[in-house]
């Protein structure tokens, strides 16, 4: 079911963790469809100024699908230009992973809101906004998820 | 790499037993049964010898076991074709919350054709209520599905009981026995039973055969047409090799069957107090006991999710599951969980695990070894933890914190 | 005693190398195909292997390639549920006056469920007529299945036009490939097939394993409900040494196909030349040739019954059939006999030889040496021969005489 | 499916063939459906003066329950008073032979109405009257056998 990608990246994943004190934190996803991300970046710069994620960690709950995207993210994130970072879109992390199975593309796209969530809560404390919209839902919530996939039961 | 299989719910090894009982007609006894000459009455005379084989360990007489192509199959046929051959009696059926999908999935498809369905409700350890039966089961009520076994927890229902009533009020009775067939003493007189599925892959027997047990005098139809083998119930050709290997199959563990389960026992509950060692953790389903299969042991984590917990058990050669359709392919939490009453996110930290012929005291400590690691590992990572609120996701989630076990 | 097997049509031995191919799934890769951790994973791979084989073989693409339990069951599903997932477009269906149990029992269930169908007649060839498809589908025609060859007389049916037909009138085009799968070209593209149904066991697979090719964007819906496997169009444990079986049985077939057939179709020759030499006798359905199968050789026989050759030859290590369902298990005369204008009495003195991959040219001399003593040992004791007036016997009756051959 | 009584039967029949100038022939059946029987009696004196059934054969055109029905038949009944012959029923002949499949059961009252034709065909005939009833429909007609077996094709 899953690319020999995913699975590597399930067995060796990257960046999980968490930051004390992050510039950004983002938390999504809903731990009643089984599925909760939270990500944490630290926000520098590089040569021409231009502010990129510096560090990244995340903590997810979640299955086989959830963990490799959550990893996946954030090698791809680390050292982009948040700007940058904002483009990644979930094709582009399934494409890394050699796809992923149909039912399972909202884990891809949990982790892109993941992180921009993360970069919101950074421009918004850093634009002095005291807390983001927390209660918003996120894209990717249970009822994204309800199409049945390839099922079984034994 | 060492490879522990704990996963017998899901399938079981051939036996190299029943594989030798089937090998004769491969290439040798290879004709098809209903042919006239030689090839053809060697294999009918295969299939009348496993029938009446089948019949009698779970004393039923030979005509009234039909050979499917497995659980699912005679689940569909008894459930469809009794409640299409009985809708002028009564288009209403009942079943129970926590069925197979073979068996929800069909009345689900009936309540979209016009039929009304009750759902059974389940208490803590999954045992359906005699009483709601009682009240469920009215003069329209045409047919009562409830499993014998269930595959997630284990849980074994009151059936007899159930069949008594469904006798009273006139209802056929059918049984999902795919977990229990081999497993647990089947008798379908004693047990009021008009209807009993079964897969033998599920007993060490071949993929691809099953049989349905359906009372002489039950008003029922096919569900494919054809050739009106299989006395008009299921036409086609007979797999005469899945059949002879169902038969030897269920022969064996009907003779092994309380060595091995008392076996099997012991061995469960090794691993249960080992797992329940493991912090915030609890069993899932009846105590070990007569209420549960002798080899099911569904354990709950929180924090984690089953999954990742199967692939990182299968990292380390032991396969497990996580006891539910949800996690594997399909999405939703499991629906036996959450009809015992566990919250939403617990659903999600759910693992079974079935044990087997093959199964040693070995396999179990080296699972004891790995088990705590892949909790704590897939903790650490892990957003949750005892405290954290997590009401800020969803409005009407539970808080997570350690269930008693 | 020596045996020849020649009633192929009725069911094949498994080959050698095809079990060799499903040995590793019965005890070693015996994983259930949906479970996630490595037992599982390499089943699926099995599985999915298999799929694409099927599909090069018949040039679809794996995604349209959904294993079942047989013919029966793929002939079930295709036509009752692109009936029911169909009925708001409209009841109408039309199949053929020769087709198998399996279609021709199902198309009369649509009927007396509210469905029309349209039964097409045939020549004396069994050939079905292309201006009468044309007539027959309208735009109230959801479906139309025909199938690639006749089990009983081998013809072989002009689908590839019957499928043009089909195309440009908007209906769902099923053919009945159980008899052709291995034994003839398929491409489903070239021959606007929208459904094919196959069975594993006739050519020298499994027992107990088929396929239906349902083409991409069809409307269907399933025929059993549960865990949803095969993308949901078939529920069940996938029966995997039967699906590899499958695919392993017909990766050698393809590729032994041209070669065999020439073979087969040599021998066919020198049987039926041979068998010819019996006075009153006759072939049934087209010369040897394109338009029948290289392995059916459907004679007949006139003053004697079909069914007391068929268990003589068995009595000399001859199996072959009657070719028909009359005479071995019910009581109807052939309808595809009727169909071809055969008349009722006729009918009875059929006997269908069908060769296979083990028949040698010393096997047809022996049956040739058996066969003639039979017919005439059956004829002695028959009170029928030449201008005996059976008419006292019922009005409607035909005199009995020699059928030119 | 069939017995191995009604197989040695079918592989040893006796009383097969004709009788020139029979003293009755009884013709039933119907090469529509398949099966056909033709008895031929001689009738002679017992002892007490009964007359009995001295010779019989049959010709048969049908399946094997037909052909080992028809043998069996001829075997119960030579010897036997007319009177005895004619309380020869289905049951009976089925019974001889182990039993027959349901759907074959036709094959007994077959040759059972064979014998019963042909015992009254001699009556008829030594009471001068000309021909017995031939269009009377034999009670093993079509209409009688068209429940469906344990059918198959292939
Ligand atoms: C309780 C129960 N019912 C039905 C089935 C369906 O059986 P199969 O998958 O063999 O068709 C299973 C197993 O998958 C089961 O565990
Ligand atoms: C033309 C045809 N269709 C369908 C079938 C049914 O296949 P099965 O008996 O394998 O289900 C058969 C053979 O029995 C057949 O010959």
């Amino acid at each position: 079911m899953y690319s020999e990608k995913v699975l590597k990246e399930f067995r060796h994943p990257k960046n999980l963790g968490k930051i004390h004190n992050p510039d950004g934190l983002g938390k999504v996803g809903n731990p009643v469809c089984g599925d909760l991300l939270w990500i944490y970046i630290k926000v520098g710069k590089n040569k021409k100024g231009q502010e990129i994620i510096k560090d990244i960690k995340v903590k997810t709950f979640g299955c086989v699908a959830a963990l490799a995207t959550s990893s996946k993210l954030t090698t791809m994130a680390k050292g982009m230009t948040l700007d940058e970072a904002l483009k990644i879109n979930k094709e582009k992390i399934a494409k890394e992973l050699d796809g992923l199975p149909p039912q399972k593309m909202h884990c891809s796209v949990l982790s892109m809101d993941g992180l921009r969530r993360a970069i919101e809560d950074y421009r918004n404390k850093k634009a002095g906004r005291i807390e983001p919209s927390k209660k918003q839902p996120s894209r990717s919530s249970c009822r994204h998820r309800n199409k049945k996939g390839n099922g079984k039961s034994n | 790499m060492k490879r522990i299989y704990l996963d017998h719910a899901a399938t079981t090894p051939l036996d190299e037993r029943v594989l030798n009982a089937m090998q004769p007609f491969f290439w040798q006894k290879f004709g098809n049964a209903s042919s006239v000459h030689s090839f053809g009455t060697e294999a009918r005379e295969a299939v009348e010898k496993s029938r009446e084989t089948v019949a009698k360990a779970i004393n039923a007489r030979p005509e009234e076991i039909y050979f499917t192509s497995g659980g699912t199959e005679s689940d569909n046929i008894a459930i469809l074709e009794i409640a299409y051959a009985n809708r002028e009696r009564g288009k209403h059926i009942v079943t129970s919350k926590i069925e197979h999908h073979a068996v929800e999935e069909t009345c689900k498809f009936l309540e979209k054709d016009g039929f009304m369905a009750s759902w059974l409700g389940v208490d803590k350890e999954g045992l359906v209520d005699l009483g709601e039966v009682g009240n469920a089961v009215t003069g329209k009520t045409i047919l009562v599905s409830v499993m014998h076994a269930n595959n997630e927890i284990g849980t074994i229902e009151p059936i007899v009981e159930i069949g008594k009533i469904c006798r009273e009020k006139g209802a056929f009775f059918h049984t999902d026995a795919v977990q229990s067939v081999g497993k647990e003493k089947i008798d379908v007189n004693k047990m009021n039973i008009d209807l009993l599925s079964s897969s033998a892959h599920k007993f060490y027997g071949p993929k691809g055969a099953g049989f349905l047990f359906v009372k002489e005098g039950t008003e029922i139809q096919p569900l494919m047409h054809g050739g009106g083998h299989e006395r008009g119930l299921r036409s086609g050709t007979e797999n005469v090799p899945g059949i002879v290997g169902l038969a030897a199959a269920l022969e064996i563990a009907e003779k092994e069957r309380e060595k091995e389960n008392a076996r099997e026992r012991i061995l469960a509950k090794k691993l249960l107090k080992g797992a329940l060692g493991i912090e915030n953790s609890w069993l899932n389903g009846p105590a070990i006991g007569p209420k549960r299969l002798s080899n099911n042991v569904n354990l709950g984590f929180d924090f984690v999710e089953g999954e990742s917990m199967v692939l990182m058990l299968s990292d380390k050669g032991i396969a497990a599951s996580t006891g539910s359709a949800c996690s594997s392919k399909s999405l939703e939490p499991s629906h036996v969980l959450r009809a015992i009453g566990l919250p939403h996110v617990k659903c999600h930290g759910s693992l079974r695990f079935s044990l087997g012929r093959g199964t040693t005291a070995k396999d179990i400590d080296y699972v004891l070894g790995a088990l705590p690691r892949i909790v704590e590992k897939l903790r650490k990572i892990s957003p949750l933890r005892k405290g954290v609120d997590i009401s800020e996701f969803e409005e009407d989630i539970e808080h997570v914190h350690g269930h008693e076990h």
